[in-house]
């Protein structure tokens, strides 16, 4: 990662104990709206964007993706691609489907 | 143009759909061996012209030109226009235009290890409830409740499928354990059976077990009718769970609805179990 | 040797658990030359019984098959079938090219003393080898071998016997072949020599960093499959079983609500991206040669490069050609047919280029050479008939008919394990310092090229007649195939013939082994790096002088100079 | 071995040493090894009947598993903590840090524990349901990550942590950034499985 010196990661040591307060506080939020009266669809959305907040922040600062190479960028950006092909490809065949279940 | 398959063993095809699953087999077999042969006359023609003994010194740049970016783009043009012109429409059929119980003979077809229950409407046309508690591999193993509304009519037999000619048939596949594949080759049928699954094929017979028969005379399948295929790994007997086709004219085909309803009512509840399993010992 | 420890190795030290990638490749080597012997017998068994079904195996059916004097019963017939699928790919050829090939050729090639994982690249082999034990044990349990097919399709596997070891040891290999994948991928992208630029690499390390892509992104899904399978099979859960089943006439008793196809799925999206996996390796073997035995560069080298690029991306979007029969709707086949067609186009590119590097050669013809070459139209039928399988029309009647077989077996036996042994007999003076003898390798490909075509060929008829794969009869029971029945013996005698043809080679391989050491390191007269390094390259550290780079991976014939090659190292 | 180069440095064109490099990619093979249960579990979900697996999954003990989160986000700040004290040479807090970590990700394994032996105590399994199934199948899965992630960093905070210290601080440094690279992911997986299994 970029910019090892003293200051540096002193101040990297704030941005730490920041994230670590928003993962905190997402959890309660997202936890307290699973007891609201949602619609699943309305619930799922909440949680997953939550979950995809909470874990950027984790990916961004924790694991310094937000100062790494490009290399590891595009080693990730294919790995999600791969992710999401293995995701909804078979979800798709769920509903394209002759015949039911 | 098909015709040049059965001398590569393709059986006849005697469905609706059989001369155009033929015909797009002819068309890519073509597209590859124009292909191949082309290659392989550029490969052997390089190979005995550019011989170490013959050609000293191999030329750094090679073969300058651009035109191989043309053919790349030829065969996937010829790629496209199979895939659009005829694999397309035909799938399209296969899936979309399933017909409903009205237009069609409705049949449905449940595989077990290792065979095929042909489950038939009866009188009225609808299938009676089948429940998995009364399934009983002796006397009812497709679990057919008598009782309920639609089923005091039905019939089922074992490994023996009878279809009319001509007209459009509509299978209902089902498996009660574990997947089959219920392939009619000549008729260019092939479905895979799936348990938790019902899923519908549909195709219309073009001739008679009859006529069939009279065109595999003199060949090896002399005497030997259609057959229902099992095209899945399903277990120790794979091999041998077979069914039997009888394509029937129309008249021959209401006769023989007809004496199945006659059993019915002659043996009650314990019809059923005195069907044949066919020719090979269990 | 590294200057801080100078400790001596010990025979264990030096040969067994070593950490040298030269030793692990070898012993990568050994190992699966060994598991294909051992597949290639299980297929014996099994074509005997094809062609002569339920008669005494002459000499081992009494041996073998004991309980039913000497008949191959249909549960010794389905568990080769599924053994001689796993061990051939699993334990045979993916650890010969990745594991041996990979291994030993990747650093040399790209001037680096080893490895960038040592350590970690001995974890693999071990794992391999813990993986190819557990296979080999179950064989020898009460419940025996898997017998549900390569593939594995549930219910049936969960219902058969045999299964539970076949994914115990798929989960050894899948992580050996992660951890070996990513000690490549390292390797190629932070090893390199200086002035080894991306293109300058020879097109051998191109494909095997796009195969271990491949193994990344495509292993670990089968991995949490077999997971799932080993439960629903230990644990009684349902993740494949749906509800409502009755299996040999009872109701199953399990939760239900699970899906058949979820495994296919899975199952697929690895298995697609591992046919690539066991063919990439071998095209970049039989580049290699092609340009060195040539002597003039490969035609198109980019082109080559982007082509198989995209065929490792594109091969993780074709998988469900295989499920074309599975009650696929319209727009899921119409999706993966367009994607399936688009794949042939790169291999199309790759195929044309290597035809175009022939033309203005000079074109030596070696062992090697011969069986590089012999791969192309091999290669070319395999890949062609995987077409009319692609276009989901014809798939209706081909699918699961030996039609498949042969297109498979095409690729994989007369097009990857040719360019394998291709790759053995040009590398082999650089791992040993010897020569194989050139009469017993044409010995061994004359006859290999022909029976390979007599087994496979009549395939296709076969397939076309309708017969369907994996029948322990060989398809006696059904009327449809009488037409074609009468090959099985005729491919059955092919297959014992080439047995018998490996025997030149492995004669080859003991007497070369035996010969005299030779100090010229580049008998080929090649232009790649690990021609530079002395034979067999040092423990270690490969090379004894320091590597630098300043030429293209292929300077063959370079209009100007002297000599008709040009390596790498050269100033 | 030790002239393999890269161990530490960078190479300069990529910009990367071997270790990072690796390790990702081990984390981008992981991603899809979770990835395939991921899509299981989705696939299971719309192919279940209808509310099948609500039901089921609102067995599970939310105020338990929310406490897990907080356990695992503290452990991931305390070890990117312990990392950048490593690079500040104060070597105390480093190890200071890193037992909390170890402290967080062993209890994160007892309120684990306690969580399976209650639902096994209501005859829970499982083949219970395709739910429970899942769910304690990426639990598990989930839970040996923790387990294997626990075994290096207890190596880590062990004498031999000084004895690298002494040594060689770059790579002490380095093998600490690595391993709570991989720590993070573990977190990471958790943030994902959290809402999927506990709360919809
Ligand atoms: C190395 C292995 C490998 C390779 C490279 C391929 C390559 C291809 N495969 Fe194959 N395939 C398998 C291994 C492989 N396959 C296996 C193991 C199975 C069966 C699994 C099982 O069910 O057990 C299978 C099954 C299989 C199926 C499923 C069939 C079924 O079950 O019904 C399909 C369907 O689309 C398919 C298609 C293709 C296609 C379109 C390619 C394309 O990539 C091919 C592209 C290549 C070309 C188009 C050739 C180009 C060459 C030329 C143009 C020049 C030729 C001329 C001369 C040389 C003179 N394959
Ligand atoms: C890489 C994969 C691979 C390879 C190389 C082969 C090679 C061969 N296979 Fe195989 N085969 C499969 C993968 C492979 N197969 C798969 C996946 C299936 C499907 C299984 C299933 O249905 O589930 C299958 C199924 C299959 C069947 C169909 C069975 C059935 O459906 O019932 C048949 C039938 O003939 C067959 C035959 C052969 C033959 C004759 C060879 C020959 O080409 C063999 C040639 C082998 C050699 C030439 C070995 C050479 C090695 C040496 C000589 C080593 C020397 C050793 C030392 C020096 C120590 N195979
Ligand atoms: Cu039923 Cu095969
Ligand atoms: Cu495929």
């Amino acid at each position: 990662m970029a910019g090892n010196s003293k200051e540096s990661i002193e101040h990297h040591i704030k941005i730490y104990i920041n994230v670590f307060i928003s993962l905190a506080v997402l959890t309660v939020v997202t936890v307290a709206v699973s007891y609201l009266e949602v619609s699943f669809i309305e619930a799922f959305f909440i949680a997953i964007t939550v979950a995809t907040i909470k874990g950027s922040l984790v990916l961004c600062y924790f694991m310094h993706l937000i100062s790494e190479r490009q290399a590891i960028i595009w080693l990730l950006v294919t790995t999600l691609v791969a992710f999401l092909i293995l995701l909804f490809i078979p979800l798709i065949s769920l509903t394209d489907q002759v015949g039911g279940w | 143009m098909t015709e040049i398959l059965q001398y590569f063993g393709l059986p006849v095809g005697i469905s609706s759909v059989s001369g155009r699953i033929d015909e797009i087999i002819v068309i890519v077999h073509y597209l590859m061996l124009v292909l191949f042969v082309g290659w392989g006359i550029f490969f052997i023609v390089s190979l005995i012209k550019f011989r170490e003994s013959k050609n000293k010194k191999a030329n750094y740049k090679g073969v300058e030109s651009h035109y191989s970016s043309v053919l790349e783009g030829a065969v996937a043009v010829i790629e496209i226009v199979i895939l659009f012109g005829f694999a397309f429409p035909i799938w399209a059929e296969r899936v979309n235009d399933v017909p409903d119980s009205r237009d069609a003979e409705y049949i449905r077809v449940i595989a077990q290890q290792y065979a095929w229950n042909i489950h038939y409407p009866g009188a009225d046309g609808i299938f009676g409830d089948t429940k998995v508690e009364l399934v009983d591999e002796q006397d009812n193993p497709i679990g057919l409740d008598r009782n309920s509304e639609f089923g005091k009519d039905d019939f089922y037999t074992i490994n023996q499928m009878h279809i009319p000619v001509d007209t459009k048939i509509r299978v209902d596949l089902s498996s009660k354990d574990v997947i089959h594949n219920f392939k009619l080759p000549e008729l260019r049928v092939s479905q895979d059976a799936i348990p938790g699954m019902t899923i519908p094929v549909h195709f219309t017979a073009t001739s008679t077990s009859k006529e069939f028969l009279e065109t595999a005379v003199g060949t090896k399948r002399e005497g030997k009718s259609l057959e229902i295929a099992c095209a899945q790994l399903c277990g120790l007997g794979h091999y041998r769970m077979k069914g039997y086709l009888t394509i029937h004219e129309q008249e021959d085909y209401s006769a023989w609805l007809e004496e199945q309803a006659g059993y019915l009512e002659e043996e009650g509840d314990d019809w059923g179990d005195d069907d044949d399993w066919g020719d090979d010992d269990w | 040797m590294s200057n801080d420890h100078h400790h001596e190795e010990n025979f264990i030290q030096k040969y067994v658990f070593s950490v040298d990638h030269k030793i692990i490749g070898l012993q990568y080597g050994i190992t699966s030359l060994l598991f294909l012997l051992f597949g290639f017998m299980l297929m014996m068994l099994m074509r005997y019984q094809i062609a002569y079904p339920e008669t005494v195996i002459p000499y081992f059916g009494e041996w073998l098959f004991a309980g039913s004097g000497g008949v191959m019963l249909p549960e010794n017939y389905n568990t080769l079938g599924a053994m001689h699928g796993t061990i051939m790919i699993f334990l045979g050829v993916v650890p010969l090219a990745v594991g041996a090939f990979g291994n030993y050729l990747v650093p040399l090639q790209i001037g680096a003393p080893d490895m960038a994982f040592p350590k970690l690249n001995a974890a693999s082999y071990w794992s391999y080898f813990v993986g190819g034990v557990v296979m080999m044990a179950s064989f020898f349990t009460p419940e025996g071998a898997a017998r549900s097919g390569w593939t594995s399709y549930p219910p049936l596997s969960i219902f058969e016997s045999g299964q539970t070891m076949w994914l115990l040891g798929m989960v050894f290999l899948i992580t050996s072949s992660l951890l070996g994948s990513m000690n490549i991928i390292v390797t190629i992208v932070q090893l390199r020599a200086p002035g080894l630029t991306w293109f300058r690499l020879p097109f051998f390390i191109w494909a095997q960093l796009v195969t271990s892509f491949l193994l990344i992104l495509a292993f670990p899904p089968l991995e949490s499959a077999a997971i799932l399978q080993l439960m629903d099979r230990l644990v009684g859960t349902s993740f494949f079983l749906p509800s409502g089943l009755v299996y040999a006439g009872s109701p199953v008793e399990a939760y239900g609500s699970g899906s058949p196809l979820l495994w296919q799925h899975l199952f697929w999206f690895l298995a697609h991206p591992e046919v690539y996996v066991l063919i990439l390796p071998a095209i970049g073997i039989v580049g290699e040669i092609i340009a060195n035995n040539t002597r003039k560069p490969l035609w198109g080298y980019k082109s080559l490069v982007y082509a198989i690029g995209f065929l490792g991306f594109m091969s993780f979007i074709v998988w469900a050609h295989h499920m074309f029969l599975t009650g696929m709707g319209q727009s899921m086949s119409a999706f993966f047919q367009l994607t399936t067609m688009i794949i042939s186009i790169p291999s199309v590119v790759v195929l044309t280029a290597f035809f175009i590097s022939l033309w203005g050669g000079s074109i030596r013809f070696n062992t090697p050479m011969l069986f590089a070459l012999s791969f192309l139209p091999m290669f070319g039928i395999g890949g062609l008939t995987g077409l009319p399988l692609g276009v989901a029309a014809s798939d209706i009647f081909l699918h699961d008919t030996y039609y498949v077989i042969g297109h498979f077996h095409y690729v994989v036996a007369p097009g990857t394990i040719f360019a394998l042994f291709a790759g053995i007999y040009y590398w082999f003076p650089k791992v040993t310092g010897k020569r194989m003898s050139e009469t017993l390798g044409k010995l061994h490909f004359w006859p290999s090229l022909l029976f390979m075509n007599g087994v496979f060929m009549p395939m296709f008829i076969q397939g076309l007649a309708g017969l369907s794969r994996r029948m322990y009869d060989g398809g006696q029971q059904y009327a449809h195939a009488s037409d074609v029945l009468h090959w099985n013996e005729f491919m059955t005698i092919s297959a014992f013939c080439l047995g018998a043809a490996q025997i030149p080679f492995i004669v080859n391989l003991i007497i070369s082994l035996a010969g005299q050491k030779s100090d010229d390191r580049n008998p080929w007269k090649s232009t790649t790096i690990e021609w530079s390094a002395p034979s067999p390259p040092l423990p270690h550290v490969n090379f004894d002088s320091s590597v630098e780079v300043n030429h293209g991976p292929y300077e063959y014939s370079v209009p100007g100079q002297d000599e008709d090659y040009c390596p790498q190292t050269s100033p | 071995m030790s002239n393999i180069p890269y161990i530490l440095e960078e190479r300069p064109d990529t910009g990367l040493n071997n270790s990072k490099l690796g390790v990702w990619i081990f984390l981008a093979s992981e991603v899809m090894l979770f990835g395939g249960l991921f899509s299981a579990y989705v696939f299971l979900r719309i192919a279940a009947p209808e509310g099948d697996f609500g039901y089921w999954g609102s067995k599970l003990n939310v105020p338990m598993a929310t406490f897990n989160t907080l356990l695992l986000i503290t452990s991931s700040v305390t070890m990117v903590m312990s990392w950048a004290s490593l690079k500040l040479e104060q070597f105390d807090k480093y190890k200071m840090y890193l037992g909390i970590t170890i402290l967080c990700g062993l209890a994160f394994l007892v309120v684990k524990y306690f969580e399976y032996t209650s639902k096994f105590d209501h005859g829970i399994y499982p083949s219970s349901s395709t739910f429970m199934g899942i769910y304690f199948t990426l639990t598990g899965l989930h839970v040996l990550h923790i387990i294997g992630g626990l075994l290096v960093l207890i190596f880590f905070w062990s004498k031999q942590s000084d004895k690298m210290w002494n040594e060689d601080k770059d790579l002490l440094a380095n093998r600490i950034e690595i391993t709570g690279l991989y720590w993070h992911f573990v977190d990471l997986v958790w943030i994902f499985l959290f809402p999927i299994l506990y709360l919809l």
